[in-house]
């Protein structure tokens, strides 16, 4: 029987040519990956171009958020987290939130668990999400998009319930990182999944930057892998190394020294316009900066194999 | 059979194939809405993406699947989701195209019941219900309905129980409609077409030797016939020449 | 560096020893699988040691409903679709329903994403979940637990904005089927993997029903194929071929055949009668009920391979 | 170094070990809280289960982890859960016996803050914010504090904001707490401790050279003394020996 698109489209694309049709001034733009498969390569293109006015959505506002705004991409960022993992400080972030220096920022600031809820309701299509945080909490006196919702049925006690609910966010583009795809888009993500799916479903495009592009026999030979189905990719970019400096389980180590010499060098303003020269303005694309770390380097940050061991999906005698 | 003996199946299939022109995604049930897809996927809809409800996505069978969730379906398939994603970020989060829909009753508005015929509380006969069909109806861009049966009992003034209302119906609640409801109800008369908000089922095209009348008599409201109406093109051997050969070739649907 | 669990909790047990622990008189219990993985063979064992005023929540009450039903285990039924899949009727549900013969069944009626909401506000201790389901439906007005929520966020005309909501469901024990889980009920599925996890974690106690018992390295080689971890686990019961007359992907196939023969056999009261009396009462556990089906019938279930090709987790060098 | 030399890190991870007695699951980052999740599931709480905020469950690590997300916790892990499911039903689910905590202000409630110094539009130092403390606090059944500075800066009369909020607080908002918040603070100068809804943070426990006034004389409010305060135990050889050759025989965050 014949139910399948045998015709799939081909959504691959280069890094340069995915930013420059899915990324416009002005947009919201989310990045995700949690501490693992940080979408790097797409931060530093979006650099490359210029671009200018962003609102940058992304839990963990991390390294490539603090040269984002070093590079003057950024007008407002809204996050969970700003900081440079357990590793220090992001200098370009505190200069502009504690000195507006060189300008302003607008931050909107949340939970973890309230940016997940942003973008689950985003991808769900609500207009609201609950969640059992931030009850006396201070943030909703600075972040007035957290509200209360009195629940229609009664509390244990008998009583009325109120909780706290989140409004849905919905990117204009979402941009991940991923291990391996298909041409069309059908994207597998092992180790830490973190919210890619729920912020791919919440944007109204969304670009996949990948380790692989694989044959299509690869990801049909394990449906379940599947973390982002072909029909919510725009486009599929392959762009090996692309997580740098965070890791691709599987294929790359976290680069740890580079995380600790971040806040040495965002901190001196001279120190990271000069980092942004060479390692961003300074490469044409990340094949480039890739080559410029060199296979030494990258020879450091190898993986030995651990591989999974199948699971039988059967098929009809 | 000779491509002059075309089967009540075939029929709707070939029709619903057609209204699918140009859609990319598809949430689809077993039987007709599957067969329509699958020719429409290789006539009209070369990009369309078949969604089961049971969270399959790009499925690749290697046999007619017989139910939804058929392992044939899994294997080989492009993605599996887990059911909240299925219905929360694919249906309601609005990547459906087309919904396809069976009920035992339709009214003009083409709210739909699937839950009982005779008083909910104490049914004449208890159907089904929703499954997804609520659902279906609120966050698809449109619904088809494929009725083999077109008589009074079915296509009714009122309904006996609404499970899967339109979008009229929605607003008068004061809940916001995201899609349109349906739109195209294909039968073994005709086909019968609405736009959205507001406009009631009208006939809009019947099959060659169906009169506007013979539809009227069947339909329990008082139908109105389209400004445009049109006379259905018999399946060509081409098409039917596809959903016997390629998309049902062992004929298990396709009786 | 030890930060593990070394001595795991070993939590099998016998189908026998799970329900009679976990299964009350009076319990509200959910049996979810979509289709896929019915837990059968759980029900069976419900009847056999003649539980009585269960509530059972089910999104697809099918034919293991019914013969609860027929066995007088069941007081009420939380569902979304009541019928035999695609293939007829449930006799003694509609004899319930439609005469109260031999006695009323309570009903409460939802649509499937009203129920996949209730588990996951079950789950996660919500006192409601929001839905863009039921806005005109007939179904508030005959289960009043379909109530209205305002958003406190403007509608896109900017206006008021209402939504449909559902309350938690907390059943006392959930039973899931699954293909594998070591010991401790770290429980992998494949192929439709449905509700189980959100009606696991939204339980008071789960019971998971395995095709196998793995050993921890299985499991471990691919930590993100298990869909319920340990701790959400209180017992696991080793029963191959326990989701029959469903399918287990990639172990067998489904028993369509018997999907077709249970309209008939349900449709006359005396026929189900016997079925019960041959089949569940007549056999002492589901051991015996796969036995007396015979290998020449498992072989016309028996499926071929098709494995998965494995990811690389990788390993520190 | 000898049994008799301890520092900080050890006394800090061995103290906190032994609150953990008897529980189940600890929610945990890497560090201190971890190097007394390990040790207390090799004394006093053999089935314990590091949860961390990543995603992973039961890791079995092959090296000592450098962040909560490292990959020598994924690769051999019982299991990893996309985050929407870590913290909706395993955090907020009610599935976290202990959270573990730490802040740049705590005050006498166990209200915390880790947001800013200063007025938070125009702060002297913007710290990192919440991460999930906000969810930790929220739906663990009690917290865990450990702070390193045990200062007047720190342990404060007031807030400069507060970005996780105990039970207390919760409740003045209108809002229902599921947890008891903060009900132990360990610090180098002892263990302060709450129960729950109501109670202030009280001093429990000094280590010996300790006077409850050296930790009053420390502490930003007015620090009330329990009724039993104790003396802590030293660390013992045998708790010094599980952590020096099998927790963290490397000495990464034994320092």
């Amino acid at each position: 029987m014949e139910t399948a698109r045998e015709t799939e489209l081909d959504k691959t694309t280069t890094m340069r040519e995915a930013i420059a049709a899915h990324v416009r001034d002005g947009d919201t733009v989310s990045l995700e990956g949690f501490t693992h498969l940080i979408p790097t390569a797409a931060g530093h293109e979006i650099i490359r171009q210029g671009r200018r006015d962003l609102t940058v959505v992304r839990m963990t506002a991390d390294i490539v958020v603090d040269q984002m705004l070093a590079a003057g991409c950024v007008s407002k960022l809204v996050s969970s987290f700003v900081g440079n993992s357990s590793a220090g400080s992001l200098g370009e972030l505190r200069r502009r939130v504690e000195s507006a220096d060189p300008e302003p920022l607008v931050f909107e600031e949340y939970s973890h668990y309230g940016m997940i809820c942003r973008y689950l309701a985003g991808a769900q299509r609500l207009p609201f999400y609950p969640l059992r945080s931030y009850g006396g909490s201070d943030l909703p006196q600075v972040n007035t998009a957290l509200r209360k919702v009195t629940s229609p049925y009664p509390a244990p006690d008998g009583g009325t319930e109120e909780i706290y609910v989140v409004p849905p966010v919905n990117p204009d583009v979402t941009i991940v990182h991923a291990q391996r795809a298909d041409r069309a888009g059908n994207t597998q993500i092992w180790g830490l999944t973190g919210v890619q799916a729920e912020a791919v479903y919440a944007a109204r495009k969304a670009v996949v930057v990948v380790e692989e592009i694989v044959e299509d026999e690869v990801v049909r030979s394990d449906p379940n892998r599947t973390a982002i189905p072909a029909h919510a990719v725009d486009a599929v970019v392959h762009c090996p190394r692309g997580a740098h400096p965070s890791f691709a389980q599987g294929y790359y180590d976290r680069d740890n020294a580079f995380y600790r010499s971040w806040s040495a060098i965002s901190k001196d303003k001279e120190k990271l316009t000069a980092w942004l020269a060479e390692w961003v303005h300074g490469t044409r694309d990340h094949a480039e900066y890739v080559d410029k770390l060199g296979e030494e380097f990258w020879e450091g940050l190898a993986v030995g194999e651990a591989l999974s061991l199948p699971v039988d999906y059967g098929r009809r005698l | 059979m000779t491509a002059g003996t075309v089967t009540s199946s075939e029929l709707l299939s070939v029709v619903a194939s057609r209204e699918l022109a140009a859609r990319r995604t598809v949430f689809a049930g077993i039987g007709l809405p599957t067969l329509a897809a699958s020719l429409a996927h290789l006539t009209v809809a070369p990009e369309l993406e078949i969604v089961y409800e049971s969270g399959v996505c790009g499925a690749h069978p290697s046999h007619l699947p017989e139910t939804i969730a058929d392992a044939v379906l899994i294997t080989g398939a492009e993605a599996v989701l887990p059911m909240p994603t299925l219905f929360g970020s694919v249906l309601q989060g609005g990547h459906i195209d087309v919904g396809f829909l069976g009920a035992a009753q339709i009214d003009k508005w083409g709210n739909l019941n699937s839950s009982v015929i005779g008083d909910w509380h104490h049914p004449k006969a208890r159907l089904p219900g929703s499954g997804g069909a609520n659902e279906v109806m609120a966050n698809s861009r449109e619904v088809f309905v494929v009725m083999r049966r077109h008589d009074v009992r079915s296509f009714t003034e009122e309904l006996d129980f609404c499970t899967s209302p339109g979008p009229d119906r929605a607003l008068a609640d004061g809940i916001r409609p995201l899609g349109a409801g349906v739109t195209r109800v294909i039968t073994e008369l005709g086909i019968l077409a609405r736009e959205g908000v507001g406009d009631e089922l009208k006939l809009a095209a019947m099959h060659p030797g169906v009169t506007a009348e013979d539809v009227r008599a069947s339909t329990g409201w008082d139908l109105q016939v389209s400004g445009d109406l049109s006379v259905i093109e018999p399946p060509s051997s081409e098409e039917l020449a596809l959903l016997r050969e390629d998309v049902d070739p062992e004929r298990v649907y396709l009786r």
